[in-house]
Order: structure tokens, then C-alpha cells, then sequence
């Protein structure tokens, strides 16, 4: 950096903090990529720690396993805890339902996996499925990279009022999809007339 | 030619005359048809020298224009007051008019494409990262998250899903036939449960077994729960099912 | 809130909208979690923009699709390119942009209308934009045939970083044309009512 402006650069390692998430930064990386040696960048983030202080931000920087990292303020626990139970927290959005739906019948599952039937990403609605505990890491897929693989969890059978498996409507397959439709209904059909 | 660069970059035969129109610096209003109709045609013209393959809609916009043009040519005004009174009234409508009107429906939605390109290039500039995972801060107590959510729902969400691919209109109705009752299934599972004492219900199967057939054994299975024939137990959802045969009540079997 | 801390208050809308991430979060959730009524929580959260572009602050609080959200800056994307990954990424082909922006305008709409606007087919570019999810079924249209009517969706919204549909860049009128300029006012009646 030509002009060493500390503000731009403190906002810099802000945005870079932020969009980084949980993963965090190493010193390394953020020296780099601001172009300063790494002791100034340890120095403006130190700094900065102070002045988030200062200011009352409603976040902080900690620094964890060598990688700076934003993180929530522990006396603020109680307003994320009425979060996590708000209403609008609460409604599944139709994203995380349809990746719910694929979970309950395709489980365990990667995220690829999910993002190739949906056809988008779904990081956001695996995060608010696994925050609202409707789903679980079920260990990690055999492929390469080794992915996490997904599954529901038993909040999920007690959520729906399943009794067990069997509550659950049968799986429409993917090779068929034309008829699934019929299917299930022929299905429901089918054990009603059971029930009957 | 300026625009052989561009040749095959044209939207479609509305966006060719809107180029040809701006080249041409002429008033939308009034298109020199004979001119615009020239170029248009040279520029097809062009395109099949390069060997392109031109779209029929071009060639549907090219005899529009020829057509436009032939009637530009019969004179009117003149002979117009000539005519008898009854035809002197209806209204004199330019040939034009049409297709002056599906080029600025056409030019505004071109520019609101321009508006979408620049809010998403200023979108892709700024970045956000994905929520936290609040489950830390979950209290005990919790509502439930599905409360309005149904199995149905569920059902529905996981067809939507698969289906986002258009799918033919035609629908084949398939007819199922059972190829093996309830009944038999029960009578099938005790043969093996007999032998084993308990199965899982994976084992139930071989190969890739049918919808109807698992929902066969599903029910068969229910139906032997009922009876207190069999117990099954599952450690968790999902789980294979471990069906166990109930000692002493195979004779009272009615199956 | 018995005290009411102004600065506690801001500190704590920041850290909401950090958990948040690109959910974001509405007002009305916002509101409810600080305990404060809705305008005074809108009239806290335009004081934080403010604070946060005096300060130059790394990131800016965005109202994307009826929720406030943070993000970084524009200028320094440069920064962030190689980290993170912005829901716009992928550009849209002309195509594609040219069919979105007849359904956005004139939605629900079946695919021969759209096609009679631009003068070409755009069954490629409307299954392109349905696979991104920019646009979804909206039933099926009265007329001969019932052909399927389209609308565009929540991330369509979100894709172009609009506050809500009736956020949509204005129609442009034509030089010198009474007939376009009244249709443009019909559209924004329509938008208008869609919002009510």
C-alpha cells in the first residue's frame, strides 16, 4: 500500500474479518493481503480490538487458534437467545424446507448432493435447519474431500409427531419423477385401505 | 459492413432493427423503411455468407418488412379525397405503426435489462457471509420450529424439489398391480423369521425392491405388530428396523 | 428496556445483525428482541448507517428484501473477491437479463407474451432463470391452452440487492410518447396495489 492510510486499512481488515466468518483469518493472510508486514497488521488489529471496545461495538475480535476471528459479546446472550426462539426465526423459509424434505428422505447426504437436486446453494438453509436442531452432522461421506454428511434428528421425528419411520409418507424416487405425484397417492391409497 | 463484428449478438430481429435504427440516426417515429428493410436484409444476408444459421424469427421480421414497405409504396392522401365520403372517414393508419410500437416495448424492457446488469454488478460487489448457528443459544424450552409445517408440506417440499425440471405435459397413468398381497408378505417374513429368529427389514429385500413392495412389507410387518407377532426395534429414526419373532405366538397365526 | 441506553441498544442491533448474516433480520424482529417500539427501533438503525459511514466503518448496514442485513463495502470488493462469495457472482446472459426484466415488470405472465415482447424464443432463458430460482410457477393463465404464468421469487429480490419488488428500477419512459408514459403509469399502480 502505497498511501498508508490506517483507517482504510482498519476498515479493510473489518470487511475481511466479516466475510471470512467463523473460519477466522490468520495474520498471515490478512498482512498479505493489505500489503503490510505482518507486525503492523498484528498492531492495527490490536488496535482496533481497543477501539471496538471503546466504541461499544456490538461485536468483538478474538483471536483463536492463531486466526482473528469476530465473535458476539458475552453479555449479550440473553437477546440471541430471543432470537433463536423469535417467531421469525421459528417459520422455515421454503429453501430450508425443500432441503429438510431432501434430508428426511435422501439422509444421510451431502450438501453437493442437496445443491445438485435443488440446483442452488444451500449453505444458509443447512445453517438454519442445523440451528433450529432439525438436522445433525451424521459423520463424514466416504468420496473425495470427505464431506460432511447430513441427517434429521429425533427433534425432527418429535417436531413432525412421527411415532417412527413409518409416519413418514413414503419416498417419491428420482429416476420417476413423472409419476410421483401418482405414486404417493397411490400409496396413501394403498394404506388407507389397509388401515380401513 | 460496421456490424459483421457483431453478427450473431443480436437478441433477436426487434434488437437487429433497434441497432439499425440508432446507426442509422433516425427517428423511431418515422422509419425510412425502404433503407432499415436494405440493411436489414444485407445483414441477413451476411449472416448466411458466414454460414449462421438465421433464426425463423428473422426471417418472419424480414417478410414484415417487405410488407410494411409495399404498402408505404401505395400512394394514399391524394386518392384518399377522391374516395366517397364513407371511406374518406376511416381513419388513415401508417403500416408502420405496428412495429414502431413493438420496438419501444421491446427498447424499454431492453433498458430495464441494462438496470437489472447494473444492480447486479453492484450487487456481486458487496459481500455478507452466512448466519451463525444460533443453536448455542437455544433455550431449553424450545417452540416448535414446524409447528405449521405438515407432513404434507414435507411431501410437497421434496417433490418441488425434484421436479423443477419441466416436465412433459403428458401424463402416463401407470396401473399397479399388486404382485404380492399383505398376506403372502407375512406369510414370507415368518418363513424367515423362523429360520432366524429376527431380520433386519433391509434384509427383506433383494436387489432394488419396488415402492409397492416395501410399502407391502411395511404393512406386513404392522400388521404383525398388531398381532403381537413380532416386536421391532429401531435404535434411532432411520435406523434399520430389527425385527424380532414373539416366541409361542406363531401357532395362533391365522395367515 | 427500562434504561434506555441508546449506545447499548445500537450495540446490540449489531450483533443481531451479525448473527444474522445474510438472512438478515426485519424490523419488527429487531424491534421486538430490544423491546422498543417499531419506528424507534427504524429511526436507531438509520443513526447506525449514519455512525457507520462517518466512522468508516469496514461494513454497512443493507436493506435487502424487507430485512436489514450488514455487508461490505462496494470499494472493496477488490479485497474480498478471493474470500467470500457473493450471491451474484454468476452474470446472467442478455437473454436471461432481458426475460427476467419482462417478468419482473409485467409479472404473472405466460411465456408466448414474453416471447411476443422480445421477438424470439425464451424457453432456454426461462429455464435458466427457473434452475437459479430468480422465477417461479405462478398457476396457470385463463386463456386457451392454460399456459403456465411466471413471477419472480424472493431471490430474485435478494440477487439484485433490492429492498422489495417495489424497489425495482423505475420503468423508462419514451421521448415523446403519451401512450408509453401512461402505460408506465399504469405499471406503478399496478406495482403499488401488488404492495399494498
Amino acid at each position: 500500500m502505497q498511501n498508508f492510510d490506517v483507517e482504510e486499512i482498519k476498515s479493510v481488515i473489518e470487511g475481511l474479518l466479516f466475510v471470512s466468518g467463523d473460519e477466522g483469518l490468520d495474520l498471515k493472510t490478512i498482512a498479505d493481503i493489505v500489503d503490510l508486514p505482518v507486525e503492523q497488521a498484528r498492531e492495527l488489529i490490536h488496535q482496533m480490538q481497543l477501539d471496538f471496545r471503546q466504541s461499544r461495538r456490538g461485536v468483538q475480535i478474538i483471536e483463536i487458534a492463531n486466526t482473528f476471528q469476530f465473535a458476539t459479546l458475552p453479555d449479550h446472550a440473553k437477546y440471541y437467545e430471543k432470537l433463536a426462539s423469535s417467531p421469525s426465526h421459528s417459520t422455515l423459509s421454503q429453501a430450508a424446507l425443500e432441503t429438510l424434505a431432501i434430508i428426511a428422505y435422501k439422509q444421510p447426504i451431502t450438501r453437493a448432493e442437496i445443491e445438485d437436486i435443488r440446483g442452488v446453494k444451500c449453505e444458509k438453509a443447512i445453517n438454519t435447519l442445523m440451528s433450529k436442531k432439525l438436522i445433525q452432522d451424521a459423520g463424514r461421506s466416504e468420496t473425495t474431500g470427505r464431506p460432511i454428511l447430513y441427517r434429521t434428528t429425533t427433534e425432527f421425528i418429535e417436531y413432525f409427531g412421527l411415532k417412527n419411520i413409518g409416519d413418514l409418507p413414503p419416498a417419491p424416487s428420482i429416476e420417476d419423477s413423472d409419476g410421483v405425484e401418482e405414486e404417493v397417492d397411490l400409496l396413501f391409497q394403498k394404506w388407507n385401505e389397509q388401515k380401513a | 459492413m460496421a456490424y459483421e463484428v457483431r453478427l450473431d449478438s443480436f437478441e433477436g430481429p426487434l434488437d437487429l432493427l433497434l441497432h439499425l435504427i440508432d446507426k442509422a440516426e433516425v427517428d423511431i417515429y418515422d422509419i425510412p423503411v425502404t433503407i432499415i428493410t436494405e440493411q436489414y436484409m444485407q445483414y441477413l444476408y451476411v449472416m448466411q455468407e458466414f454460414q449462421i444459421e438465421i433464426a425463423s424469427e428473422f426471417l418472419v421480421m424480414a417478410a414484415t418488412l417487405l410488407e410494411i414497405k409495399s404498402k408505404m409504396l401505395l400512394p394514399r392522401k391524394e386518392e384518399v379525397v377522391f374516395q366517397p365520403t364513407f371511406e374518406m372517414e376511416e381513419e388513415y393508419i401508417d403500416p408502420r405503426q405496428e412495429l414502431v410500437e413493438r420496438l419501444l416495448e421491446y427498447k424499454r424492457f431492453k433498458k430495464l435489462a441494462e438496470e437489472l446488469r447494473d444492480r447486479e454488478t453492484k450487487r456481486s460487489k458487496i459481500f455478507t457471509r452466512p448466519a451463525e448457528n444460533l443453536s448455542t443459544f437455544m433455550v431449553q424450552v424450545e417452540e416448535n420450529p414446524v409447528a405449521n409445517v405438515t407432513l404434507y408440506d414435507l411431501v410437497e417440499a421434496f417433490n418441488k424439489a425434484l421436479n423443477k425440471e419441466d416436465k412433459p405435459e403428458t401424463k402416463i397413468t401407470r396401473i399397479h398391480r399388486d404382485e404380492i398381497s399383505v398376506k403372502e408378505r407375512i406369510k414370507e417374513i415368518k418363513e424367515l423369521l423362523s429360520i432366524t429368529g429376527n431380520v433386519r427389514f433391509s434384509q427383506l429385500f433383494s436387489g432394488s425392491p419396488s415402492k409397492a413392495e416395501v410399502v407391502t412389507s411395511f404393512m406386513a410387518i404392522l400388521e404383525m405388530m398388531r398381532k403381537f407377532q413380532i416386536r421391532c426395534l429401531q435404535s434411532t429414526l432411520f435406523e434399520d428396523i430389527i425385527i424380532t419373532a414373539n416366541k409361542g405366538d406363531e401357532q395362533d397365526a391365522e395367515f
